[in-house]
């Protein structure tokens, strides 16, 4: 099949500091990948690169006088080079991130989140994801009016992967989405990715740093370290690989 | 792989062994390459009057000195607390009645009513505006920004302090000599007073409030304290120069609110580099005495301020002393990636 | 009795001013402190199109709006684009720019042109006439301003809450990043919504300047009183922005009648600072609350 | 325990809602001096709130804490912590634009740390590379010169220790002081949590990572919903059925 996202010689720098060094990636249609890696491995500036978001940190960090960005390389998206377009525009080609921390919009209440995701989406599209979302996490139902920031850690999390189906994603980037949640909550969102990946065939990134949940799910998989690709392979070929089984699985 | 790509990179001149502050001097040559910058300021700041041609000019250099004063109390507050208080024609008004009215009812010397005024006129302007502390962001500056509009109509409705045509005559400094190097001296105590103090422990619990804080509320600290101090400081700055120009221009009128003295210290402060403390009084130097030369046009120079505040703000957001610096030290070349 | 009808017509012109305020800053959170100055700025426009112009007063209107919105929209463009980032840098841009138009429209006779000081200058009014009711006789234009702000205020509260640009500006001002993330182009949405804002100070203008004439200290005190409402409203509440409107308007009306116009500023200063020590997040705002959750 | 301790931190019955939310619901329980409190439950059974009620970052709807006999509810955060009752932050809050070593000046300029200062008062530095030794930065000396924000999450999560232990505290409450760590960063930090133990400090341990929690905790509470359903010394709260349904879901883990 078709590869969906190619990274080639991916560079990032944050002034003199090197975040990403020349990391090259393929995603195949319609596949999970896993990317592992410790705290400041670079799994999030990679996340940032791909969505584009990095463009808009660097405008920011001009306008401060801050410290310089510069990217380089090449993200080609269905065989177009994305690397210099509009954050905004890549999410209009369909590349969406639902971001660490989850970032939820606190105000609103939990269905007007979701609204807000289908921005993009027409009135029909809308309408059929927000059926599933809701058939995804019932939870959320009956969350509705409740205002995002009085959600927990785990519905927070469930409502920003409902927010993102609703942006129509082609190629869904999940950045550490299990982080700081209790291990039945892991549990069930790792499931409901997989549910997501086979039901409506969306590619999916995940970016994870305690990889044990999520390694079952993943078809193939990248390891992280200090930016640089150390390891790559299927779950299983991960698990035989010794160092990396201690590092990133804890078994 | 497209054309030959390079970045800029930064790299230091100068002195090699350098961790921001701490200096590893290895010979005289880096010493002087270290005191240049800040001798010059010293040096420069004290010579300027006496070179200065005519009475005029040496007015305009005092009333620069003031506006130097309130710039740098704004950048202290705005760049290390974090409260950005636009009320400087409001400190400035404080203390000059203060001062004049002491000076106009009960004939106390300048000597006298400058001290009085500028701890005084603190104490209340810290005190009204304590309620305002809890404020964030744009509420704070909008109220402090009122606060001279709302004296100003209390003293026309209440007829208060000679209400129209204000208090004069003031008495004013023996000699002009006098009065500018008041000034000069204090400009120069309060840049190195203020940068001493934001090195000391009380300094780095400022950074920390302005930093986050629900930390430094955790730790143990009332912030509001903290930003009381803070406040004190600024506004003596403020009301010492509202005293010295009630007794450098022998009258205290409602012209002290002017919002001349609220907003050309902002721009100073802008333009000459938020966060140095010297940064400011290079601006205020500069603007001063740019504005007397528009001073035909009325009320342009405001709006002269304003021009130079968003430009600089905009398109050099550091400030022409970081500018200076950064070129100072470090020069740039372009590297292969 | 008076009073209290008179009271709600001020409320009504409180509101007026505030709602072009409160959808800039209480929906996507851009401070906009020329909001005041917008408003000086369409009296003067509209009265140079009626007078020297001489155009019709129903085109002057129109085209007046069309500038100041487009006014609004280049002040985010060319100017507070390259500040979103930083608090302090933004308020303190927003501010210059008003003070910049403020006291350049005080200028006398610069150029070609002319300041417009005195009293001279009125706009004319939108209706002639006058109904007296049972209780107090009032113009047509106040009974105007009411039927205006309350079409404004609905039409606000179904444009925020239902259509798509609404959510945008929701979105955006809640988290920048996170609407991006989304596909909105926060900087698109941003420009929209000052030139929106604008024209909404514009109408606010030539509903009620025709009341009194055209001076630039009404900048300051439209401005003061846009913060006031929205302030005690609470942030992004459309029923908070009315009920604040209308309590300062009767507030103000009784005042006057009692100490006099002086001690108005005084007693919207004092509520200001009053509700925001009492109320934080003013009083429909949900702000503490979520503070305290998060 | 021998002879019956004085408990330090008396909870009453505390009950808050946020917004039509049930975030805790009469909750009362006891903190006996020198001891390792863990408290449990799944995302929003209301544990960081009961971190903010206790320490005055929120006032409860009801009920009372109170410290040694001292009524903590309804004083402001800085008093408590004067009091000897200090907090980490769940999301860690370092001060970016300030050094490592310069974050503990601002907890030991605080008017407790100066009580207890004595003759080194003096000197904030040196105290502060000390705190930062103590809580395991000695291995790379250049750190604490460092700007905090290019700190990663692990030291970030000791200097949250750090600036509560410069402030000498009686109780110690560590808002899941492990989640977002790696396994080699959680490792090296739950000796630190036993030495503080040592020195007789009492801690309440707000955790998901029940493995490393019942290495150091002498009891546990468990909250659901906002609810206490089970209290208890470790072992004997992870038998209760309602502990495991609520907080494992189906496949029991441990």
């Amino acid at each position: 099949m078709s590869a969906i996202l190619e990274i080639k010689n991916l560079m990032l720098f944050y002034e003199n500091a090197v975040a990403i060094n020349n990391i090259n990636i393929t995603v195949n249609e319609g596949k999970i990948v896993g990317i592992f890696g410790s705290n400041s491995a670079g799994k999030s500036s990679l996340m940032l690169c791909i969505s584009g978001i990095i463009l808009d940190v660097r405008k920011k960090e001009v306008m401060k006088g801050g410290e310089r960005i510069t990217v380089t390389g090449e993200i080609k998206f269905r065989g177009e080079n994305v690397l210099s377009v509009e954050p905004s525009e890549r999410a209009k080609k369909g590349i969406i991130l639902c971001p660490e921390r989850r970032l939820i919009f606190p105000e609103s209440s939990a269905l007007e989140n979701l609204r807000i995701g289908g921005y993009l989406a027409s009135k029909a599209q809308a309408k059929k994801t927000l059926e599933y979302v809701f058939t995804l996490f019932p939870e959320l139902e009956k969350l509705k009016r409740r205002a995002g920031g009085f959600l927990s850690g785990g519905e927070q999390q469930m409502l920003a992967i409902g927010r993102a189906l609703m942006a129509q994603p082609k190629l869904l980037l999940l950045d550490e989405p299990l982080l700081g949640l209790a291990p039945s909550i892991e549990i069930r969102l790792a499931r409901a990715i997989k549910i997501i990946n086979k039901e409506t065939g969306i590619t999916i990134v995940v970016s994870e740093q305690y990889a044990r949940p999520i390694l079952p799910i993943v078809d193939y998989a990248y390891v992280l370290e200090n930016g640089g690709l150390v390891a790559e392979g299927t779950g299983s070929e991960l698990l035989e690989n010794p160092d990396v089984k201690e590092a990133y699985f804890g078994m | 792989m497209a054309g030959e790509e390079r970045r800029k990179e930064r790299l230091d001149r100068g002195i090699k062994a350098r961790t921001d502050g701490l200096y590893a001097i290895q010979s005289w040559r880096e010493v002087g390459y270290l005191v240049a910058p800040r001798a010059g300021l010293i040096i420069g700041l004290l010579i300027l009057p006496l070179v200065l041609p005519g009475l005029y000019w040496q007015r305009v250099f005092a009333l620069a000195g003031v506006y130097a004063l309130l710039a740098l109390s704004f950048d202290f507050l705005a760049e290390r607390v974090g409260l950005v208080c636009i009320g400087g024609a409001f400190v400035i008004g404080v203390g000059g009645y203060i001062a004049g009215g002491l000076n106009y009812y009960f004939k106390l010397s300048p000597a006298l009513t400058i001290p009085i005024a500028t701890f005084g006129g603190a104490l209340i302007c810290t005190l009204l505006w304590l309620p305002c502390l809890p404020l964030r962001g744009i509420y704070f500056a909008v109220v402090t920004f009122m606060f001279p509009f709302l004296t100003q109509s209390i003293i026309l409705a209440g007829g208060l302090l000679g209400s129209t045509e204000g208090l004069s005559p003031v008495a004013g400094f023996p000699n002009i000599w006098v009065g500018i190097y008041l000034i000069m001296v204090i400009v120069l105590l309060s840049i190195f007073g203020l940068r001493r103090l934001c090195g000391e422990d009380i300094g780095i619990v400022f950074a920390g409030v302005k930093d986050n804080d629900q930390a430094v509320l955790a730790s143990g600290i009332n912030i509001t304290r903290v930003k009381v101090y803070a406040l004190f400081i600024a506004t003596a700055m403020g009301c010492f120069g509202g005293a010295f120009i009630a007794h450098f221009s022998g009258f205290a009128g409602l012209s002290l609110f002017a919002v001349d003295f609220s907003i050309m210290p902002i721009a100073a402060c802008i333009m000459g580099g938020p966060g140095t403390m010297a940064g400011p009084v290079l601006g205020a130097f500069i603007l001063a005495p740019l504005s007397e030369l528009l001073r035909g046009l009325g009320q342009l120079r405001v709006v002269l301020y304003c021009a130079v505040l968003v430009g600089f703000i905009l398109f050099k957001p550091e400030g022409l002393l970081n500018w200076a610096a950064r070129k100072y030290h470090q020069f740039e070349h372009w590297v292969k990636v | 009795m008076d009073i209290f009808i008179y009271g709600i017509v001020n409320g009504m012109t409180f509101a007026l001013m505030a709602v072009g305020f409160s959808f800039v800053y209480g929906i996507s959170r851009l401070p906009n402190f020329a909001h005041g100055a917008l408003y000086v700025v369409t009296g003067f426009i509209a009265w140079t199109f009626i007078n020297s112009a001489g155009l019709p007063y129903w085109l002057s209107i129109i085209l007046s709006l069309i500038i100041v919105s487009l006014a609004g929209v280049a002040i985010y463009q060319f100017v507070m684009i390259r500040v979103r980032g930083m608090p302090i840098s933004e308020i303190i841009v927003s501010f210059a720019i008003a003070l910049a138009i403020l006291e350049g429209l005080r200028l006398q006779g610069i150029g070609g042109f002319k300041g417009f000081i005195g009293p001279g200058y009125v706009l004319p009014r939108f209706i002639d006439g006058v109904v007296d009711t049972p209780w107090v006789t009032i113009d047509l234009q106040r009974l105007l301003i009411i039927a205006v702000g309350l079409l404004i205020m609905g039409f606000m509260w179904l444009f925020t809450h239902y259509h798509k640009m609404g959510l945008g500006l929701r979105a955006m001002a809640q988290h920048e990043r996170a609407a991006l993330m989304l596909g909105i182009n926060s900087d698109r949405m941003a420009n929209i919504a000052l030139g929106i804002g604008s024209a909404l100070a514009g109408l606010a203008a030539i509903a009620i300047m025709p009341l009194g004439n055209i001076n630039c200290e009404s900048g300051y005190s439209v401005l003061t009183n846009a913060i006031a409402v929205c302030v005690i409203g609470g942030l992004g509440s459309w029923g908070g922005t009315i009920l604040a409107a209308l309590t300062l308007g009767l507030a103000t009306t009784i005042m006057s009648a009692i100490g006099g116009t002086m001690w108005n500023n005084v007693l919207v200063f004092g509520l200001i600072i009053f509700i925001l020590i009492v109320r934080p997040s003013g009083l429909f705002g949900q702000q503490k609350k979520l503070e305290e959750r998060v | 325990m021998e002879e019956e301790k004085e408990p330090i931190i008396k909870v009453r019955n505390i009950s808050k809602t946020f917004g039509g939310v049930k975030a805790l619901n009469n909750v009362s329980f006891d903190l006996i001096e020198g001891e390792v409190m863990g408290v449990i439950g799944p995302n929003g059974s209301g544990k960081t709130t009961l971190v903010n009620l206790i320490t005055g970052f929120v006032k409860p709807d009801s009920g009372e804490v109170f410290f040694r006999d001292v009524k903590l509810t309804g004083l402001p955060p800085y008093k408590i912590a004067d009091l000897g009752v200090a907090r980490t932050f769940q999301i860690v809050r370092p001060y970016l634009s300030l050094k490592t070593y310069k974050n503990l000046i601002v907890p030991l300029w605080s008017p407790r740390a100066r009580r207890f200062a004595g003759s080194r008062g003096g000197d904030r530095d040196a105290v502060a590379i000390d705190l930062l030794e103590e809580v395991g930065f000695e291995r790379d000396a250049y750190v604490p010169y460092k700007l905090a924000s290019v700190l990663p999450l692990g030291y970030l999560k000791r200097l949250e220790l750090a600036r509560c232990l410069a402030l000498r505290p009686e109780v110690i409450i560590c808002d899941e002081v492990f989640s977002g760590l790696s396994m080699s960063e959680i490792a090296s930090m739950v000796p630190l949590v036993e030495n503080l133990r040592i020195k007789g400090a009492s801690i309440i341990m707000v955790e998901h990572r029940l493995r490393e929690l019942f290495r150091v905790a002498d009891k546990v509470i468990m909250l659901d919903f906002g609810e206490k359903i089970a209290e208890g010394e470790p072992e004997e709260v992870m038998q209760d059925p309602r502990v495991k349904r609520a907080y494992l879901g189906e496949e029991i883990e441990l």
